[in-house]
């Protein structure tokens, strides 16, 4: 009985520790070196047969925290992302809720996406956001695909539903990633 | 130290159960009806609150089926007989019958439950579709979150009657209660189903607001 | 009953001739609501003083002995009769206040320039509230003649306004305590709302409904002029961006224009062009930053700059970490654009 | 414990051949609750569960309280940077949410549940299970929202979390979820309660205690739960809409998607207003017995105290327009809300007329309770007439959303409720303990408490009128508020020093106060003619009432009627309006199944924040625990016993 309690004492314990997370309000990124801010290496996908670098610990702060995925939500209408990429769904702009990532779909990938723009339309973002600003968009785009925890998106934003309720979007593991299928190779 | 007592009259011959208003059972549920029924009417002002606000009514949708919710609405009047019928016998103690009757009430609401489960997929909108949709599922929601509450009360109620303890008095009151709330049930589905059917019907001829 | 004389002690208190209080109208509206607040708080006076000097005599007579039980019928048929005093006493104060309450909304309503007789014609605004500063639009049917400036309103002494009211995000409530009531910015309606000011001045008006973390920090500053003041700042708010001059007003136009300060920020007759943050082409010549957050001076300008989020935490301007010989750039700049 | 299938007709009855001590021994036998902790989760004696309701209650009221000081520590100095916006924002959301949903309506309903029964002559409340049910429920659902905020995840948009702050979008995380599911558990409380209370008075009086004999505590106690039954669903069904706008993406609010902000807005002070009727008209209720009790005669003008109270209970539904006379709507309906408005004074003057005209025809005595009476007079006359200051629409437009409301709102709510509560704890003090409060310890209370409390709100008038906006974390040094601003502080900790001081007084005597028997201030209603603390099953043989103050009309001896069980629990019903004894009703025997439903329910609603699904799976345990509830447990009786 005592190892049980334990063990529910620890998973009490983890569920509330993941609510801090989740609730804090960090509103100024960490501050960084005084010099300009650096990003992250070439996204490994482009380098052939390279080992997947460890991905950036930032990935799993900002999405874990709903205050960070709000954001995002924010920075993605204001910033007009939605011009290209709709709400997830694609436009001109190829779609984010699938599990089709050309240059990478983790967080610190898409933030190198939204940092370098890309050939055939992506613009770089490099001298328009900081950088907290977009491993935001990052975590909103994540959630897009409903690769967030659970309870950390909000279901839906104040505009015209397009999208079913971010809350209940099935999670689309990546392509090529472990557990996500062959890339490419229709499923 | 209390006072000292002055004795007046004995009531050790009054009766231990009773019907209706006598019964403290009566005044429970009508208490939780009036919660529901208020809880019901506030839901039905939202619903033209939110109509007030759209040019286009419904919004962007066809109007719910008609045939699956006249068809619970036909079937629904028809299980008050039964319905009458048990309590009746409650409360003339008829112990054979109110096993019979709570046997009948609890196969009656199995076809209600098909039903609804149609009229939920033809409403014609998702619920988180707008506003609309969402105050439509909400209604339903709420109405058959009731008629399931209620079923379940029916179900214990027959297994009870059915034990050593059905022939005790304050059991058929239960049963008599519990009819009392079905025609709750039922009375409360004629405007819930008038809001959902034929209000988008209504307004589709002309533009309003 | 300009100013009933307990008020007057209420001021030597608080020194009530602040630029953001009920109290001290200086405009049409808020004169006449004072003067019902006038005519309520004698009303209630009288009432109040009924009131406690009945409970001051019921209390006083506690000292009498035994009262027998004939003396205390007698006290009920008198008690009745007091209490139908009563009733007409409140029904009739009741009736007062309810007409002066309406008398007042009507004559406001007839004062105002659209739905009522007076022919001005009334100067045209958009106040647009977000979350936690305002966007501020005078309309004018000539395209050219439109200015777009931010947490900053100027207006002609004696001249109507109507001011059409929304919001983009939650519910903001636009009140300026000193010229008339509040009215609510809900997003999906739009509200409008009448002023006519009487008396030049600065005076602050501040977010009235509660809108999230910076609730505290969305004021707005009005500044209300003689006509030929507001017609020169009306010229000058017309005119595009000044250029900069000296070098390192460049530098910090160079730093403006290539950094994120464009994105978020629009300068007319630059390339900035974002609509995320407030419109800055006339920076310099407003009295605060940060929606009535910190006065508009040099050094509070950099360290706003350095790091918004310390004085406005969780405000919408992200920390830029810019280079300390950029952020003095940056400073000259921006105080050039008055 | 009773012995089973005996002829109904040999049960031994209480009457003339079984009284006194004997049939106290075998009722208490018959009616105790088991002892131990084991007894204390299964007890269904409305005075334990009341007792407790009570003291929760106030403890929710020191928590609310704790951060009322923080706050006021926050605004005493102009742009003080002790407490962050956020954490302010989640201080100031708990504070209003404690004390409306955790402490005022909760502690008088637990004052109604604990003194209605021995006011009224009977031995127990109607549905006691579903009570001790209600009792669970509004406990974890405080204890939920409690821990939410330690673990920052407290609400923070406000105790009414107007949308579309509070919506998906603006109020990322599960802050306002938890928030809206506590009201989901409150409202579950006090609806059972009120139902439970409706019950009790229409059908459990003692003999000949017709309508027009009630006490007026009773009749503020019915108003007050019809009140409760037509209000409390509204708020249920907006906080409903809220969750699902939130976790499943429902448009109810989506200004884009045909929603409405002022759909949250109507639905919540549809119940908002009511609600604050709710917590004061018990409160009338508390003064009209202690003013009786203290002038030594009933209160003048019953009939037209019973109308006031209804006319309240009644207009208050009309009039929650006057919370949103500044979001736009037509002008033409305001004023309709402004006359509705208005007009609520009349009944409260007519009220506060009778109770000052019972003072000055009877012989007050001014003890503690008067005192506080005296005190709710005063302030609660200035917070009804700043009250219809802010009913006019052009002046609430300057008033709305400003420190005056606070004022106001506090004037009506400390001045109007907790004033009337501490006398009637004071009062009722002996009936719940045996012993009696000090008196000067009390007095002092009082006068601290009052210098207080009007230190602490009375400036906040000028404060709103020099346009200082609700809910600000800080304000800028140069717009005249200091001053004003640091003497609310100071009168804040003075007003706190009063209460603990009120606390500890209780604390002290509820052990070492002077023995107080069963009538120490010689009044008038049933409750005093039971020893004190009661004894389990109240009333030995029930009472017959004949007049409005039946002790006072029974002289030396009490008339009473015998006849009910001794060995199993039992109690007298009457008819609704002339209460002619009806029927012999069974009374339950304590059960644990309250406590596993009420914990079954918690799940429910807890994991229901974090996964739509767990609605569908945690009904089933709930019905089970429901269905057991309901089972009856011993073999059948030829006298009914509800196990």
């Amino acid at each position: 009985m005592c190892s049980r309690s334990l063990a529910g004492s620890a998973v009490m314990a983890m569920l509330l520790l993941s609510a801090c997370q989740r609730e804090q309000r960090e509103s100024r990124g960490q501050p960084l070196a005084e010099t300009a801010p650096t990003f992250v290496q070439l996204p490994s996908v482009l380098i052939a047969g390279s080992q997947p670098a460890p991905a950036d610990p930032r990935g799993k702060l900002y999405e874990g925290n709903a205050y960070h995925i709000s954001e995002g939500q924010r920075l993605f209408e204001q910033f007009n992302c939605s011009g290209c990429h709709a709400h997830g769904g694609g436009d001109i702009g190829p779609p984010l809720m699938d599990d089709e990532w050309r240059y990478g779909g983790q967080s610190d990938q898409i933030v190198a996406s939204i940092a370098y723009g890309w050939p055939n339309g992506m613009p770089s973002f490099a001298d328009k956001l900081t950088e907290q600003q977009m491993w935001q968009i990052a975590a909103y785009v994540r959630s897009m695909s409903g690769n967030v925890p659970k309870d950390v998106a909000s279901s839906r934003a104040d505009e015209l539903a397009s999208t079913p309720p971010l809350t209940r979007t099935p999670q689309q593991p990546i392509k090529g990633e472990p557990g996500g299928g062959l890339q490419g190779v229709a499923p | 130290m209390t006072l000292p007592v002055h004795f007046t009259r004995d009531l050790s011959e009054l009766p231990t159960h009773a019907f209706g208003t006598r019964s403290l059972t009566w005044w429970g549920v009508v208490g939780f009806m009036l919660i529901e029924g208020t809880g019901f009417a506030l839901a039905i002002a939202a619903y033209f609150f939110l109509m007030s606000q759209e040019q286009l009514w419904p919004p962007s949708a066809l109007p719910p089926k008609l045939l699956w919710g006249t068809l619970t609405l036909i079937v629904m009047m028809l299980s008050e007989i039964p319905n009458i019928w048990v309590k009746k016998a409650a409360e003339e103690h008829r112990l054979r019958d109110t096993r019979i009757g709570l046997v009948i009430m609890s196969i009656v609401v199995i076809p209600l439950l098909v039903l609804r489960g149609f009229e939920f997929a033809n409403l014609n909108i998702g619920w988180d579709r707008n506003a609309y949709g969402s105050i439509l599922w909400a209604l339903l929601l709420l109405h058959t979150t009731h008629l399931l509450t209620d079923w379940v009360d029916t179900l214990v109620l027959a297994a009870l009657m059915f034990t050593d303890h059905g022939s005790e008095g304050r059991r058929f009151v239960d049963v008599s209660e519990n009819g009392l709330y079905w025609h709750f049930v039922v009375l409360s589905w004629i405007p819930l189903y008038v809001v959902i059917y034929w209000v988008p019907r209504m307004t589709q001829g002309g533009l309003i607001g | 009953m300009r100013r009933p004389p307990l008020l007057i002690a209420a001021l030597l208190l608080g020194g009530c001739s602040g630029e953001q209080s009920a109290l001290d109208p200086a405009g049409v509206h808020s004169g006449a609501v004072l003067n019902l607040f006038g005519l309520f708080f004698w009303v209630c006076l009288i009432a109040f003083a009924l009131v406690i000097g009945f409970l001051v005599i019921a209390m006083l007579q506690a000292r009498r002995v035994d009262a027998a039980r004939s003396e205390r019928s007698e006290h009920d048929a008198i008690a009745s009769r007091l209490l139908r005093g009563w009733i007409v006493f409140i029904i009739a104060g009741l009736l007062v206040l309810t007409l002066g309450s309406y008398f007042t909304d009507r004559n406001l309503a007839l004062a105002a320039p659209d739905t009522g007789q007076s022919n001005r014609v009334p100067i045209r605004i958009k106040l647009t509230g977000q979350q936690w500063w305002w966007q501020v639009e005078y309309e004018d049917p000539n395209a050219s003649q439109q200015i777009r400036t931010a947490n900053e309103l100027h207006l002609p002494v004696g001249v109507p306004v109507h001011i059409r009211l929304e919001s983009i995000d939650v519910i903001h409530s636009f009140w300026v305590p000193n010229l008339a009531g509040k009215q609510d910015m809900i997003p999906g309606r739009h509200n409008d709302i009448e002023l006519l000011p009487t008396r030049a001045g600065h005076y602050r008006s501040q977010c009235a409904e509660f809108c999230g973390l910076q609730h505290a920090h969305m004021a707005l500053d009005v500044v209300i002029e003689p006509m030929a003041d507001w017609l020169k700042w009306r010229a000058q708010s017309l005119q595009p961006a000044k250029a900069p001059a000296t070098a390192e007003e460049k530098a910090g136009y160079a730093y403006f224009m290539e950094h994120q300060c464009s994105a978020c920020h629009s300068i007319a007759g630059t390339p900035a062009f974002g609509t995320v943050g407030p419109d800055l082409t006339h920076f310099a010549s407003r009295p605060s930053i940060g929606a009535g957050t910190v006065p508009n001076t040099r050094g509070h300008l950099e360290a706003w700059i350095a790091d918004p989020q310390g004085m406005k935490e969780g405000n919408h301007m992200p920390y830029l970490a810019v280079p300390p010989d950029k952020l003095h750039a940056l400073g000259a700049y921006l105080r050039s654009l008055s | 414990m009773s012995r089973r299938g005996d002829d109904p007709k040999a049960l031994p009855r209480d009457g003339r051949d079984l009284t006194g001590d004997a049939l106290h021994e075998r009722l208490s036998l018959t009616w105790c609750t088991q002892p131990g902790f084991w007894g204390w989760l299964t007890t269904v004696d409305h005075k334990l569960v009341g007792r407790r309701y009570i003291f929760t209650a106030l403890v929710f009221l020191v928590l609310g309280g704790i951060l009322a000081l923080m706050m006021r520590v926050q605004l005493a100095r102009p742009e003080n940077g002790l407490i962050s916006a956020d954490r302010y924002n989640q201080i100031f959301s708990m504070h209003g949410t404690t004390m409306m949903f955790l402490f005022a309506v909760p502690v008088m309903e637990a004052m109604a549940v604990y003194i209605i029964p021995l006011m009224l002559g009977t031995r127990n409340i109607a549905f006691p299970r579903l009570n001790a049910f209600s009792y669970w429920v509004f406990l974890f659902g405080g204890i939920m929202i409690w821990v939410a905020f330690l673990f920052n995840v407290g609400p923070e948009a406000g105790w009414f979390s107007y949308v579309p702050l509070a919506g998906p979008q603006f109020s990322p995380g599960k802050r306002t979820d938890f928030w809206a599911q506590m009201i989901t558990f409150t409202e579950v409380a006090a609806l059972a309660t009120s139902v439970e209370l409706v019950a009790t008075i229409m059908k459990q009086r003692a003999p000949g205690m017709s309508l027009n004999r009630m006490p007026l505590f009773a009749w503020g106690v019915l108003v007050t739960s019809l009140m409760v039954i037509f209000a409390m669903p509204a708020v249920m069904l907006s906080s409903s809409f809220l969750i699902a706008d939130r976790l499943v993406g429902t448009q109810f609010y989506n200004p884009t998607e045909g929603g409405d902000a002022l759909l949250w807005q109507h639905l919540f002070w549809f119940f908002g207003h009511p609600e604050v009727y709710i917590i004061f008209i018990p409160a009338l209720g508390f003064v009209s017995q202690i003013t009786e009790t203290f002038t030594r005669r009933p209160v003048f003008g019953y009939a037209a105290m019973v109308l006031a109270l209804v006319s309240i209970g009644i207009l208050a539904f009309g009039l929650w327009v006057h919370h949103m006379f500044a979001t736009g709507l037509p002008r033409l309906g305001y004023s309709f809300y402004t006359a509705a408005s208005m007009m609520i004074a009349l009944p409260s003057g007519v009220q506060i007329f009778c109770w000052i005209a019972t003072m000055w025809a009877g012989r007050p005595r001014f003890t503690v309770p008067m005192l506080w009476v005296i005190g709710f007079i005063v302030t609660f006359v200035i917070g009804g007439l700043t009250g219809v200051m802010v009913a006019s629409v052009p002046l609430d437009l300057q008033l709305h959303d400003t420190y005056f409301v606070v004022a106001h709102f506090h004037y009506v709510l400390i001045g109007g409720a907790v004033f009337p509560l501490l006398g009637a704890i004071t009062f009722w003090f002996p009936k719940f303990s045996g012993r009696m409060m000090d008196e000067t310890l009390g007095k002092l209370s009082f006068v601290i408490g009052f210098i207080g409390f009007h230190l602490t709100f009375f400036p906040m008038h000028f404060t709103g009128l020099m346009g200082m906006p609700r809910r600000v974390y800080t304000y800028p040094s140069d717009i005249g508020w200091n001053m004003l601003n640091m003497i609310s502080s100071i009168g804040a900790f003075v007003f706190a020093s009063a209460l603990l001081l009120f606390m500890a007084n209780a604390i002290v005597s509820y052990r070492k106060g002077l023995l107080s028997g069963s009538n120490p201030w010689e009044a008038s209603s049933l409750e005093w003619a039971v020893p004190s603390p009661p004894p389990p099953y109240n009333f030995a043989h029930i009472p017959v009432v004949e007049g409005r103050t039946p002790l006072w009309d029974a002289g030396g001896t009490l008339s009473v009627v015998t006849g009910l069980r001794v060995e199993d629990r039992e109690l007298l019903l009457t008819t609704a309006i002339d209460a002619e004894p009806d029927l012999r009703e069974p009374s339950p025997l304590p059960t644990i199944w309250p406590l596993l439903s009420a914990i079954a329910l918690t799940a429910l609603f807890i994991g229901s924040i974090f996964n739509p699904w767990a609605i569908v799976w945690g009904a089933i345990p709930l019905a089970l625990a429901l269905i057991v509830w309901f089972w009856p447990k011993g073999p059948p009786e030829a006298e009914p016993v509800i196990e």
